[in-house]
């Protein structure tokens, strides 16, 4: 009960931002960034500081998330014990930005950890976004449609309207976001309509986040009203 | 009566002798069997192929599956290695095969009745890990690569020994004047990295734009307050905007307490910007990089405390929010060029013109596609036409 | 040396995760998985050096009697209550409405984190819901054509989404959300994500290559 | 990208001018009266209940009286405004069958939510006669890390992969778990998921390995990616965010916090279009003036 009553004050304490900056929402500030700072402090070290150095997941002895990966890779769960020697190591390096004299060195496990995560992600990019795009954007502008075995006019100008349409925004985006030739004339004029069909999306993105920010505000005032105050049944 | 009672006897005789014959008739085995090293694998695996049994088919006592079977030569005893279900034409054999081994595989089909028999031996094969990749779609995105990384260092030479020619981005010209409006005003500049890691390529456009803002700050002697999320980014934003201020011949002004780490969770994280914005009034705030739901968040607080706001950002869903809350918003790629834009470079101009040839092969081959959809459909675009004119 | 050495390690490591993925050998799959342990233990020594940063200006703050100072002491006092919490014996018990030691159900730690952390979170996130119509109110307005279309489909969309909706207008309003989402939208989308992708592709690249120094800092 | 400018508030302003750059904190408390005000009553409105979740009500309906079922709880505090609903409604509907419900969770705070919603469908007066019991009728088992693999792992022997129920108590000791080996002895299961891991990873590693039955409960993010399963057969019934549990509810026939909850979001998203409507007519009207 008294920590239902704790957390309805701190709910209120947020909400009151709202209205204006006070001291209670600084107070429920301050408290928040400790709070969250002390957890991530003890989370990251038992659940990837320790883990990863020991394969372990610290108090409970479970397999880490990369032993884990490891271990559906492979189906073994033996790690080279080099590969944490090398961890340890570039961690150490990283600590040392600490000391000024030396804090270069910082720079070489940040060059490891950005520079393997770009490589990553190039190949990433090329498979999930540019590959499959092109795949998904090759539409036929006449789709005739077959019911029972005959042309059907509407479905098909229908369907014909719908292709034609996607390629339009596909097409007219690209031309948007060309940057080797000047926003003129009939190139400028394409360009326009891209930023047509980029509003729309934009507007459709909108308003369908209202629904689900609606229900994050249902939720807190279910919390308040329901579980701590006990006004609705 | 009696008669009933022989046709019972009589019927159930012949049930009993009739199970009893099937469950003597074992289905026919599968035939031509082979076995392969699976291709393009990490190895310890061996493709099995087969016809299946004809007795897939038979109304009586069909078969229901099969085992696959493997050894260490033909004769030596052999023993289950998975299982294939009825219909199947092959299988991968893999519990507990090792690379660099020859075995043999045998294929047994069972019937419903547990009876089976087994195919011919197939191998030796030797399961081996291929060192690349063949599979058709690999393959594809190879190729995609190399022409993509193509047309970039290809451009990227190029610039360095002409001028190439970018057309003018809207967005460098906002964030000048808002560097501006804050030496004018006296007022410090508000700078957010976004929510994603130091290697994420939003991030690393925000490290350059955030360099040439720093340059900029030191020079006109106003100040730049950087508040991260992400530790890494938070250590590299330190080295930027020291740098940046040792370029600009300033390196005394910098601060170390203005560029700093808050908490790497969304909203305790948004708190504390909240209440920078609300109580340090920045002049001009920057959004640059990976944001999430909190974007909102930022630019309406933001314009509450009445700064000018310019957001960059690759999330689909935030550039809406920011395009309704900011002053000025790069749209996805709009934010990369922006960045190769500021640093000046040849290189950087080269790899915007590397990107641009790539959107051009995007935007053909979606067009031979629909070219090439429309001739395949040509037969129905005859039908409509005749339909339209005839008034069918 | 202090840029070349941090230059040839990110060339190095960048082209193995990216030529990595065609090479199908448990060689280089198991390199994979142990650069990304790498990976988090960097990081979580990173997040060392963060704590030292916000706990050094928020004592310094203290220590310099800055405006709203105060606040601070609130901070530094629950971060060590919550870290140091953390790694206090299971065996330890604090009372019945504080828990007991260690991070596991019913232990001090979690409980902070489940009644203060959490409804604080949630009640941010919550926020949201008032920022998004107070934006809606100051940007919606008809100015200009690219205004207008912005306006007009977020409200299509917005009613097509709750019931109430088709109850005033009929079901067309629904349907033309829909066909919204699933056309003009998807299609503009694509040219969006094409046009990101290639900025990331060459991004990683330049990074990988060494042309893009930004996070060196210091410019050339 | 810029839409055009915002005009700056001046001195000396007429009516519509005012209206035009409104003090936000109104439009503040008119969303939080909009929100709060429909909590309190039941706003009757057509609710059209989607094929994806008819099939959801009418799998469970078709179960035999006595069915054991086995729900996964995989979401966390944040989506449980638009889960929650689903999960109350469906652990009444599941009671009235008198089925035995076994809860697991793959997400750290799934036993939490089961156990909330687990306690407002036995307050439900209807369930007050029956006596149901803990370890009889119903058992939570608990938060297991692992995702898919945990999935994989039940399928082969489900009392060792939960060893032991949120309580402490070892799972072979409850008498609804005696018998129970894996997904075949559950004649039914449902998920209620947020992200990975989830509906997904319990199509692939679950329905696809085991051919078990199964219905589940998306947040509307999360819907249209698992809508594909419920066209195959995979998955014999969907619900979708918060309107899911409103439709839901609507078939059951007994309005709860779903249809109170849309209620709540019909209104709220009317005062935003109104609000966008009166700062257009304030806009054109001052603007007209000039």
């Amino acid at each position: 009960m008294v920590s239902l009553t704790i957390a309805g004050f701190l709910t209120l304490g947020i909400m009151s931002f709202v209205y204006k900056d006070n001291p209670v929402y600084k107070l429920c500030e301050s408290i928040f960034i400790g709070v969250s700072a002390g957890y991530y402090f003890v989370s990251i070290f038992y659940q990837s500081l320790l883990p990863q150095l020991t394969d372990k997941i610290g108090i409970t002895g479970e397999l880490s998330d990369s032993a884990l990966a490891y271990y559906r890779e492979t189906g073994s769960l033996a790690s080279p014990q080099w590969f944490n020697l090398i961890a340890a190591v570039l961690g150490v390096m990283m600590l040392l930005r600490l000391v000024p004299k030396i804090g270069w060195i910082a720079r070489w496990p940040l060059a490891f950890v950005i520079g393997s995560t770009a490589g990553l992600r190039l190949i990433g990019e090329l498979q999930t976004n540019i590959m499959a795009q092109i795949q998904k954007s090759i539409l036929p502008l006449w789709d005739p449609q077959y019911i029972d075995g005959s042309l059907n006019m509407a479905a098909s100008v229908g369907h014909s309207l719908t292709n034609i349409v996607m390629v339009a925004g596909i097409l007219t985006g690209v031309v948007y976001f060309f940057f080797s030739k000047e926003h003129k004339g009939v190139f400028g004029g394409t360009a326009k309509v891209g930023i047509w069909f980029l509003m729309v999306t934009f507007g459709a993105a909108f308003g369908l986040t209202v629904m689900s920010r609606m229900s994050l505000l249902i939720g807190r005032l279910d919390f308040l009203l329901r579980d701590w105050l006990h006004l609705l049944g | 009566m009696r008669k009933l009672f022989l046709a019972a006897l009589l019927s159930t005789f012949f049930l009993i002798s009739f199970s009893f014959v099937s469950a003597q008739t074992p289905p026919a085995p599968v035939t031509n069997l082979t076995a392969k090293d699976t291709p393009s694998d990490k190895g310890a695996q061996v493709d099995l192929s087969w016809t299946a049994s004809p007795d897939e088919q038979r109304a009586e006592n069909p078969v229901i599956g099969y085992q696959l079977l493997v050894a260490l030569s033909s004769d030596s005893p052999f023993v289950a290695v998975g299982k294939a279900d009825a219909g199947a034409s092959g299988a991968t054999a893999k519990d507990g095969l090792k690379n660099d081994q020859s075995y043999y595989f045998k294929v047994r089909a069972y019937a419903a009745d547990s009876s089976f028999s087994e195919s011919e031996v197939a191998g030796p094969a030797t399961p081996t890990g291929q060192w690349w990749n063949t599979q058709p779609n690999y393959i594809w995105i190879f190729v995609g690569m190399v022409m993509l990384v193509g047309f970039i260092l290809y451009n990227i030479r190029k610039a360095g020994k002409e001028e190439l020619y970018i057309r003018p981005i809207a967005g460098i010209n906002a964030i000048d004047e808002g560097i501006g409006r804050a030496t004018e005003m006296g007022k410090p500049i508000l700078y957010i990295c976004g929510l994603g890691d130091a290697a994420q390529a939003a991030t690393i456009a925000a490290f350059s734009v955030l360099g040439r803002v720093a340059q900029k700050v030191a020079q006109y002697q106003s100040r730049l307050i950087v508040p991260c999320y992400d530790p890494i980014v938070f250590s590299i934003c330190q080295d930027v905007v020291k740098g940046a201020y040792l370029n600009a011949g300033r390196p005394e002004a910098y601060n170390e307490k203005d560029v700093f780490f808050v908490t790497q969770d969304q909203f305790p994280y948004m708190a504390a910007v909240n209440g920078i914005m609300l109580r340090e009034k920045p002049a001009t705030n920057f959004y640059i990089g990976q944001f999430y739901a909190e974007s909102l968040m930022l630019a309406e607080t933001g314009f509450q405390a009445g700064s000018i706001q310019i957001a960059g950002t690759d999330q689909l869903i935030q550039m809406s929010f920011f395009i309704v809350a900011c002053d000025f918003t790069l749209i996805g790629e709009e934010m990369y060029a922006a960045s190769a834009y500021l640093s000046k470079e040849p290189e950087q101009i080269g790899s915007i013109k590397g990107q641009d040839w790539g959107k051009v092969v995007f935007a053909s081959l979606s067009l031979l596609g629909v070219v090439s959809a429309l001739l395949e459909h040509k037969i129905g675009f005859f039908e409509m036409l005749k339909k339209v004119l005839l008034a069918e | 040396m202090r840029k070349e050495i941090p230059l040839a390690i990110m060339l190095v490591t960048g082209v193995f995760m990216a030529v990595q993925f065609f090479v199908p050998h448990e060689i280089p799959s198991l390199i994979y998985t142990n650069l990304n342990k790498t990976v988090q233990v960097v990081g979580a020594v990173a997040l060392v050096l963060g704590i030292v940063s916000i706990l050094s200006i928020h004592l310094a703050k203290i220590g310099k009697k800055q405006p709203g100072f105060g606040y601070s002491y609130f901070l530094i006092v629950f971060f060590v209550l919550m870290a140091s919490s953390g790694f206090l014996p299971k065996s330890l018990n604090l009372g019945s409405f504080l828990g007991h030691g260690g991070n596991e159900e019913g232990s001090f730690f979690l409980n902070m984190y489940n009644y203060v952390l959490n409804p604080v979170q949630s009640t941010m996130f919550a926020l949201l819901a008032f920022f998004i119509a107070s934006a809606a109110y100051r940007a919606f307005r008809a100015r200009s054509i690219i205004a207008t279309l912005l306006l007009l489909t977020a409200i299509i969309v917005m009613l097509g989404r709750v019931p109430i909706g088709p109850a005033i207008f009929g079901d067309w309003i629904a349907e033309l959300a829909d066909w919204i989402m699933a056309v003009p939208n998807a299609g503009a989308k694509r040219a969006i994500i094409v046009g990101v992708g290639m900025g990331i592709l060459s991004l990683s690249l330049k990074m990988v290559l060494g042309i893009e120094r930004a996070w060196l800092g210091g410019g050339r | 990208m810029s839409l055009p400018e915002t005009p700056t508030p001046r001195t000396g302003q007429d009516f519509w001018e005012r209206l035009a750059q409104l003090d936000r904190r109104i439009i503040f408390a008119f969303i939080f009266l909009a929100l709060a005000i429909p909590l309190f009553f039941t706003i009757r409105q057509p609710i059209a209940v989607s094929p994806e979740g008819r099939a959801y009500f009418e799998a469970i309906e078709n179960l035999p009286a006595g069915s054991k079922v086995l729900l996964s709880f995989d979401f966390d505090p944040p989506s449980s405004p638009e889960l929650q609903p689903m999960a109350e409604a469906t652990f009444k509907q599941l009671l009235t069958k008198n089925c035995k419900l076994v809860v697991i969770a793959l997400w750290p705070q799934g036993p939490q939510q089961a156990e909330k919603a687990l306690a407002v469908a036995l307050r439900d007066p209807q369930f007050k006669d029956l006596k149901l019991e803990y370890g009889e009728n119903y058992a939570n088992l608990g938060f297991m890390a692992g995702d898919e693999v945990v999935i994989q792992k039940m399928n082969s022997d489900l009392p060792s992969t939960f060893p032991s129920d949120y309580k402490g108590n070892a799972t072979l000791s409850l008498p609804i778990m005696q018998g129970v080996k894996n997904y075949k002895n559950f004649d039914f299961i449902i998920n209620f998921s947020s992200g990975f891991p989830g509906t997904r990873e319990w199509v692939q590693f679950c329905v696809d390995r085991s051919g078990s039955k199964m219905i589940a409960g998306n947040t509307a993010v999360q819907a249209p990616e698992n809508y594909p399963y419920v066209r195959s057969g995979q998955l014999k019934g969907l619900l979708a965010g918060m309107k899911g549990a409103a439709e839901y509810e609507t078939v059951v026939g007994k309005p709860g916090k779903g249809v109170s909850f849309m209620g709540a979001q019909s209104v709220s998203h009317l005062v935003v279009i109104l609000f966008v409507i009166l700062g257009n007519i304030a806009y054109f009207a001052s603007r007209r003036k000039k």
